[in-house]
């Protein structure tokens, strides 16, 4: 465990000999362990899941899982058995996907637990994950959950890092805490309590996480986005409204429709039909023209500029607002104030994105909206890879905001999440937006989300939303 | 040939003939490199214009200075059934098989401007061309003469590795090796551009400077390159630093004219009579030889402005 | 710093290079020919720069520089036009020529290396079609200035270099657009999802580039007081590229380094300069350019600062 | 169509390959006959063979700019050995093969180690193999040998020993690319190096040798080269590599790797064919401008008749 930036990922680099290293010594199963390259670290039995994705997005699900041992006949890679057990493979995660497509268009939680089942089907005796999880909604954390058990079972060694206590106490033995670079200690998980942990992860006694913000604003704005009839190859039409001052909440499962449903909204996917404020939205242009914000799913690909640094991927936005010359010293305040504001550990504005840990890349491109101050801001998975406190910091960012005027849409793959910040939840299922529900627990959006009560026709719920909200 | 035997071609004895109306046309394929030099544009016009005049339907495949776009032009006029092709190669070497190719289908090849290097001169008719080597050897000669065998020469050679800058330096070197006092200083190549030649000449200049007293270029415009190059450096070709080149082409008679320019051997271009004449002949069934020359010769500032009216490249 | 090492050794080993003297009114000598000479493929590396910092490529630059010189001289001559008509024709056409490859990068979605390979073969193409093949000479002095004039002593195409150099430079670093051209080079999705107006940004850098290559045409034509359409700009945009990546941008976009494709170009065209200065034959010119050309990247690399740093502990000592 | 979707580009390509040869073959007599098809084939043989090379080069997210080069080295290379060193033909295209891998295999090294890009050391490697070469020899080298004849002239049925070879390469470097793990690896390696390092791919061994396949197939073209014209020749090689490197890209396969397949660079060989065959012999232009503006034109034309078929049978996907 430790924030973002206590240097976890950079640990496991060490480990596993992506990174040389400067001195001391690993010892793996009593002996002195040196890869020399990650390649030679998994031979040597030490399988790892790296945090930032990676695997091949123009090659096939089926391979990403076969890569170097592809099942072979005697002229060559033997396909048809690949593609048959890749299926099996992924059956076991209670994945269901067309393995011969390219990875690149699956999402983010699909290249997630292809990524787990190529590390977890070697024959490693030591398993690394970095932030497994991050990007899973509750059903496939348990599948995964259960696979470590069983693989723990079986005797093999696993480290598990990730931003989840509940996971953490879930599963493991041992807990260590790294803060800053430097090891705070290695704890018996059974003797270490959660605030201890948290205390000893941020170096000081936390604050009381903020209790549940959801409920109606106090005072109800004007509608700031309307959707009508939005849709396109893949997702249903759907309404939406969201107000000045109100935080709605997606709700789903995995490639249930939400991140497509966001897109649209902003303009990222051309519609096919529909409208949002009157018009057919063209282009994000256009969309940031309005005052809309859009904190993607995926940061790798749709997010950092890698090789600018931390001032300019800030300033990428909010220079249509300080016009069309460019003043360093301008842009510098700006991306400063982000930095100490946002908590975004860097050793300096000038830092190229790409070297900082993956939750302070999160930070950087929350940065980029909020320094454009826009009216409706689209948060795809704000919150992934993004350490307790930060967490919380976020969540009391969008809050204020909120309550500012500011109109959020969340979306979440963590349900408790998104009931906790949001006042209105809309329920996606099967790539169709099925229902809306405002000051509701989590069992009913469980619910709504599986489909096992008939319920209410997405208008009539708005409109029932929207009565509710009048009185 | 025997395709076209049974509708006999009016014989054209010169320019002036041109073949009536109702017979069937000649048909002659005409590969050239390129359009690469105005030299070698004027050769093409020459060619073109006098099948024109004559009434010939002529295949023209520019092959962009590759020998492969040419075999694979020489492959689709002999699949055309062309009544002779004409073929200015890009290369000396290399032609055995598609040549093998039109003797077996009975085409007469005539080769212009350069040999080919095959193991049976059967594959051919003959060859119409200037000698390079010869070239070389005049330029030489003229140097000799002019400065009474003493001069430090700098060379600007064509293209690397190009068969006339191969033999224009060869041709050269032979009368050098003559004069002993004669010798060439530097050497580089201008790739028979003007550009080059200019920027070439400029690197000599900063160099050796005064020292420079001939300049021998394998092509006129990289001679005229080169005079612009001793102009602004407040240097006078043509008198301080004696300037030959190969070609005559009409800038190099003006720049004669303007007392720039001291020699120029000519390549003779205009092929295109001597060609249609050659093709005649072969289809009338005359035995030629293998080769026939070109007739080339050195023009100097003192006859330059007669013959400048009648350059029309 | 190869510069640098070129330079000196220059200075010991070729007599004349660094003379530098005035005469009529004009500096005369090795590194002025140097600025001159290298004039084009420093306009074709400003532009190149700026399409390689947004992950594209020009290939046709050679071919608009032919264009752009034809078209000039054909008005000037053949038409009578006056030469700032022949000019700005010129560049008309050459900004055309951009704005085709933008509009087929952006709009068709097909690869830059292809659809610039097509305008350079069809560029050159058009210039011997419009000129029949033929070389047009001139003789037209206020023309010829873009050339060879000087002005208080410095060659006029230099000035020009340092001009374009200057307006993109500023463009790069003192302007959104620089920002955001940047910004496509190292993440076009999130270029596009921040709002970048990608299509636009696209085509003005094409244009931008093929620009730089019509002025770079002008000035090589008006050199040599001759429009070649054959042979302007052959394999000029190789040079170009070269600069480009010796100056230290990637190939895969994302950053600019506009003064370093400056000193890539004035690097390679000192090197040529010396070779020819000191009459090395062509064979070896290609085997030494090699060697060298690798070796300056060589130092420019992480691995030789490494070795370097090895190096200096060892220096130390002894 | 869930084939036809996965190899959408090169459907297209060959859809759109067929219309053309369609239109030439309606226009021109005697255009649409086996001979002429291949002599497609084999005209075009040795730059496809040096394009299969590139196809890998540019898949694993590399560039060669040597090929050219190194294809000529190889020709006169073969030419100097049995003229003038009266080795058999057999021993002389071995040696050339092996110095061109090896000069591929070096090119290879050097980018690896250093960290220079592709760019940059293959066209060092290009300046340098063509000084190399006319160090060798300054002229291009008639080749008269009996034994090097009797091969030139070998046909296969209607196939003249060159197109053999060019479809030998298509169908060893498909083989190689799909099913091999090394052709497997050269993807994944296009598609992303950190990831492929960090999945533990051989990453450097990888990359080696696929520059030094390149330098295998381009000297194996320099002696088709020589089967083709009964020579070696400096010349040929000039401006090819950006012919390859057009081949390869026109055959789908994407320029920033991860990509595309070596049967759609047999369709840009033979697009390129078609386009050069119909434009500078059997349209019989007059002037070489118009010859290159009608090259480029039609390419575009393929270009775009591709990109639109493809637009139409599966619509444009998420990514712009
Ligand atoms: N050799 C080094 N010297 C100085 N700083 C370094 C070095 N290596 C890494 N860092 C920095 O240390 C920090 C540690 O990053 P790391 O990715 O390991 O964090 P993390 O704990 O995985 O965070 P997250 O939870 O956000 O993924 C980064 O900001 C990185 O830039
Ligand atoms: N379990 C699955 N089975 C099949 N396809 C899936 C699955 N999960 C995701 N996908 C694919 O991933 C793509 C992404 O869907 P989208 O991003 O809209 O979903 P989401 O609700 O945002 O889910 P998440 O972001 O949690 O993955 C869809 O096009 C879908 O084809
Ligand atoms: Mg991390
Ligand atoms: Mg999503």
């Amino acid at each position: 465990m430790g924030q973002n930036g206590a240097g976890k990922s950079t640990l496991i680099k060490l480990l596993t000999g992506v990174y040389p290293r400067d001195g001391g010594t690993i010892t793996f199963e009593g002996k002195d362990f040196r890869p020399t390259s990650p390649g030679d670290a998994q031979k040597k039995g030490m399988s790892t899941i790296y945090q930032e994705l990676n695997l091949i997005p123009t090659l096939t699900v089926a391979e990403n899982l076969f890569l170097g041992r592809a099942p072979r006949k005697w002229f060559g890679i033997d396909w048809h058995a690949m593609r048959r057990k890749a299926e099996e493979i992924l059956g076991t995660f209670d994945l269901k996907v067309p393995v011969d497509q390219p990875l690149g268009t699956m999402s983010a939680a699909v290249q997630q637990l292809v990524a787990i089942a190529r590390a977890v089907q070697t024959e490693a005796r030591l398993i690394i994950m970095d932030e497994p999880t991050s990007s899973l909604d509750s059903h496939e954390t348990e599948v995964l959950l259960g696979i470590i058990e069983r693989l723990k079972a079986r005797g093999l060694g696993i480290i598990f890092v990730t931003h989840f206590i509940e996971q953490v106490y879930r599963v493991s033995d041992r807990i260590t805490v790294l803060r800053n670079g430097t090891l705070v200690g290695t704890y018996e998980a059974s003797k270490l309590s959660r605030l201890e942990m948290v205390s000893q992860m941020l170096g000081k006694v936390p604050e009381e996480v903020e209790p549940a913000l959801h409920g109606s604003p106090e005072s109800k704005g004007p509608a700031v986005v309307t959707a009508q009839g939005l849709g396109r190859r893949g997702v249903e039409p759907f309404d939406l409204t969201v107000h000045a001052g109100e935080v709605v909440g997606f709700a789903g499962l995995l490639g249930s429709g939400r991140t497509e449903a966001a897109r649209l909204l902003f303009g990222a996917d051309h519609p096919t039909r529909g409208t949002v404020n009157g018009f057919q939205p063209k282009s994000p242009r256009q969309a940031i023209d309005q005052g809309m914000a859009f904190l993607p799913e995926d940061r790798k690909a749709d997010g950092i500029i890698p090789d600018m640094s931390v001032r300019e991927n800030i300033a990428l936005v909010v220079q249509r607002k300080l016009g069309f010359t460019v003043s360093r010293a301008q842009q510098e305040k700006i991306a400063q104030e982000f930095v100490t504001k946002l908590g975004i550990k860097t050793p300096s504005v000038e830092q190229p994105v790409r070297l900082l840990s993956g939750g302070n890349q999160q930070k950087v491109i929350l940065a980029r909206w909020l320094a454009y101050e826009p009216r409706f801001l689209i948060l795809d998975e704000p919150t992934r890879g993004i350490d307790v406190g930060a967490k919380g910091e976020i969540e009391r960012v969008i809050h204020q905001l909120s309550q500012k005027g500011l109109a959020v849409l969340f979306i979440s793959a963590a349900l408790e999440e998104v009931l906790r910040i949001s006042h209105r939840i809309a329920v996606f299922r099967d790539r169709k937006k099925v229902g809306e529900l405002s000051r509701t627990t989590l069992p009913e959006v469980m619910k709504v989300i599986a489909g096992e009560e008939p319920q209410p026709s997405a208008d009539a719920s708005k409109s029932a939303g929207e009565e509710r909200n009048a009185s | 040939s025997k395709q076209s035997s049974d509708k006999a071609e009016q014989p054209s004895g010169g320019s002036t003939a041109a073949a009536p109306a109702a017979e069937k046309k000649l048909v002659v394929g005409f590969s050239q490199v390129g359009a690469e030099s105005a030299w070698r544009t004027a050769e093409t016009k020459s060619i073109q214009g006098e099948a024109a005049k004559r009434g010939v339907d002529l295949k023209f495949a520019d092959a962009q200075g590759k020998q492969a776009q040419q075999i694979q032009a020489l492959t689709s006029f002999i699949a055309q059934k062309v009544d002779a092709i004409v073929l200015a190669p890009v290369v000396e070497t290399g032609w055995d098989a598609v040549l093998q190719q039109a003797k077996d289908a009975n085409i007469p090849v005539i080769l212009v401007d350069r040999g080919v290097k095959v193991s049976d001169d059967s594959l051919y008719t003959t060859l119409i061309a200037s000698d390079f080597v010869e070239e070389g050897r005049m330029a030489a000669e003229w140097l000799a003469k002019k400065t009474n065998a003493k001069a430090n020469i700098y060379e600007l050679q064509g293209t690397t590795g190009s068969a006339p800058a191969i033999d224009r330096k060869k041709g050269f070197e032979e009368i050098l090796a003559k004069n002993p006092d004669m010798k060439i200083v530097k050497s580089q190549s201008g790739d028979f551009t003007r550009a080059k030649g200019k920027e070439v000449m400029e690197a000599f200049i900063k160099s050796d400077g005064k020292n420079i007293q001939a300049v021998y270029a394998h092509n006129d415009d990289m001679a005229l390159g080169a005079i612009q190059a001793l102009e602004e450096a407040g240097m006078n070709p043509g008198k301080d630093v004696i300037v030959i080149s190969v070609d005559a082409v009409k800038a190099a008679f003006e720049a004669m004219v303007a007392g720039k320019l001291n020699a120029t051997v000519e390549c003779n271009p205009l092929m295109g009579p001597l060609v249609f004449d050659t093709i005649d002949r072969v289809r009338k069934g005359e035995k030629l030889p293998k080769f026939i020359q070109n007739k080339d010769q050195l023009f100097e500032q003192a006859n330059a402005a007669q013959v400048i009216g009648t350059r029309e490249y | 710093m190869a510069l640098a090492a070129l330079l000196v050794f220059n200075l010991i080993f070729t007599p004349g290079f660094a003379r530098i003297e005035l005469r009529d009114g004009r500096l005369f000598g090795t590194v002025v020919d140097i600025f001159q000479n290298g004039a084009p493929v420093m306009l074709l590396a400003v532009g190149m720069t700026l399409v390689i910092a947004l992950g594209g490529i020009d290939l046709s630059v050679g071919s608009v520089m032919a264009l752009s010189g034809a078209i000039a001289a054909l008005l000037m001559t053949e038409h009578g036009q006056a030469v700032p008509t022949g000019i700005v024709a010129a560049l008309a056409v050459a900004l055309a020529v951009g704005a085709l490859n933008g509009a087929l990068v952006t709009f068709a979605g097909i690869q830059p290396i292809i659809v610039t390979l097509v305008t350079l073969v069809m560029g050159r193409g058009l210039a011997q079609t419009f000129t029949h093949d033929q070389k047009i000479s001139f003789e037209i002095p206020t023309f010829e200035f873009i050339g060879n004039g000087t002005v208080l002593g410095l060659p006029f195409p230099a000035l020009v270099v340092a001009g374009v150099a200057l307006c993109v430079g500023l463009l790069l670093r003192k302007t959104s657009t620089g920002l955001y051209i940047e910004a496509m080079g190292g993440n076009p999705q999130a270029a596009r999802l921040c709002g970048v107006r990608v299509h636009v940004i696209r085509i003005l850098a094409f244009m931008a580039c093929s620009l730089c290559a019509g002025m770079a045409g002008l000035i090589a034509a008006a050199d040599i007081k001759e429009a070649d359409v054959a042979n302007a700009g052959l394999y000029l945009e190789l040079d170009a590229i070269l600069a480009v990546v010796l100056g230290g941008t990637s190939l895969t976009g994302g950053r600019a380094n506009l003064m370093g494709s400056l000193i890539g170009a004035v690097f390679i065209q000192t090197l040529t300069v010396m070779l020819q200065m000191r009459g090395v034959i062509t064979e070896h010119t290609l085997i030494i350019k090699a060697i060298v050309a690798l070796a300056v990247c060589y130092m420019q690399t992480p691995a030789f600062e490494k070795l370097m740093q090895r190096v200096r502990p060892a220096e130390a000592k002894a | 169509m869930n084939f036809l979707r996965k190899h959408i580009t090169v459907m297209a390509g060959v859809v759109a390959y067929l219309l053309l040869y369609a239109i030439a073959a309606a226009r021109y007599d005697g255009f649409a006959s086996l001979p002429v098809f291949i002599n497609f084939l084999s005209n075009n043989a040795v730059l496809g063979i040096v394009a299969v090379g590139m196809t890998f080069v540019i898949l694993s997210g590399g560039i060669d700019l040597s090929v050219g080069a190194v294809m000529s080295f190889s020709s006169v290379l073969i030419g100097v050995l049995i003229m003038d060193h009266h080795w058999s033909v057999f021993a002389a295209i071995g040696a050339a093969v092996a110095c061109g891998s090896l000069l591929g295999a070096i090119m290879g090294a050097v980018i690896h180690r250093t960290g220079i890009k592709p760019f940059i050391v293959t066209l060092a490697g290009m300046f340098f193999v063509r000084g190399l070469a006319f160090i060798i020899h300054l002229e291009s080298i008639a080749i008269s040998d009996k034994a090097h004849t009797a091969i030139a002239i070998t046909r296969v049925g209607p196939l003249p020993i060159t197109a053999l070879l060019l479809l030998g390469f298509v169908a060893a470097g498909w083989f190689v690319a799909v099913f091999t793990p090394f052709g497997r690896n050269v993807y994944a390696l296009g598609g992303s190096e950190e990831a492929s390092l960090l999945m533990g791919l051989p990453v450097q061994s990888t990359k080696i040798a696929v520059y030094a396949l390149s330098g295998f197939c381009a000297s194996f073209a320099g002696a088709a080269l020589t089967f083709y014209l009964s020579s070696g020749s400096h010349l040929e090689g000039v401006g090819m590599e950006l012919d390859a490197i057009a081949t390869v890209v026109i055959g789908g396969t994407l320029l920033a790797g991860g990509v595309g397949s070596v049967f759609g660079t047999l369709i840009g060989v033979l697009m390129l064919g078609l386009i050069l065959t119909s434009i500078t012999t059997y349209e019989g232009m007059t002037s070489s401008g118009m010859t290159r503006v009608a090259i480029g034109a039609l390419l575009l034309m393929f270009v775009l008749l591709q990109k639109v078929l493809m637009r139409r049978f599966v619509g444009v996907g998420r990514a712009t």
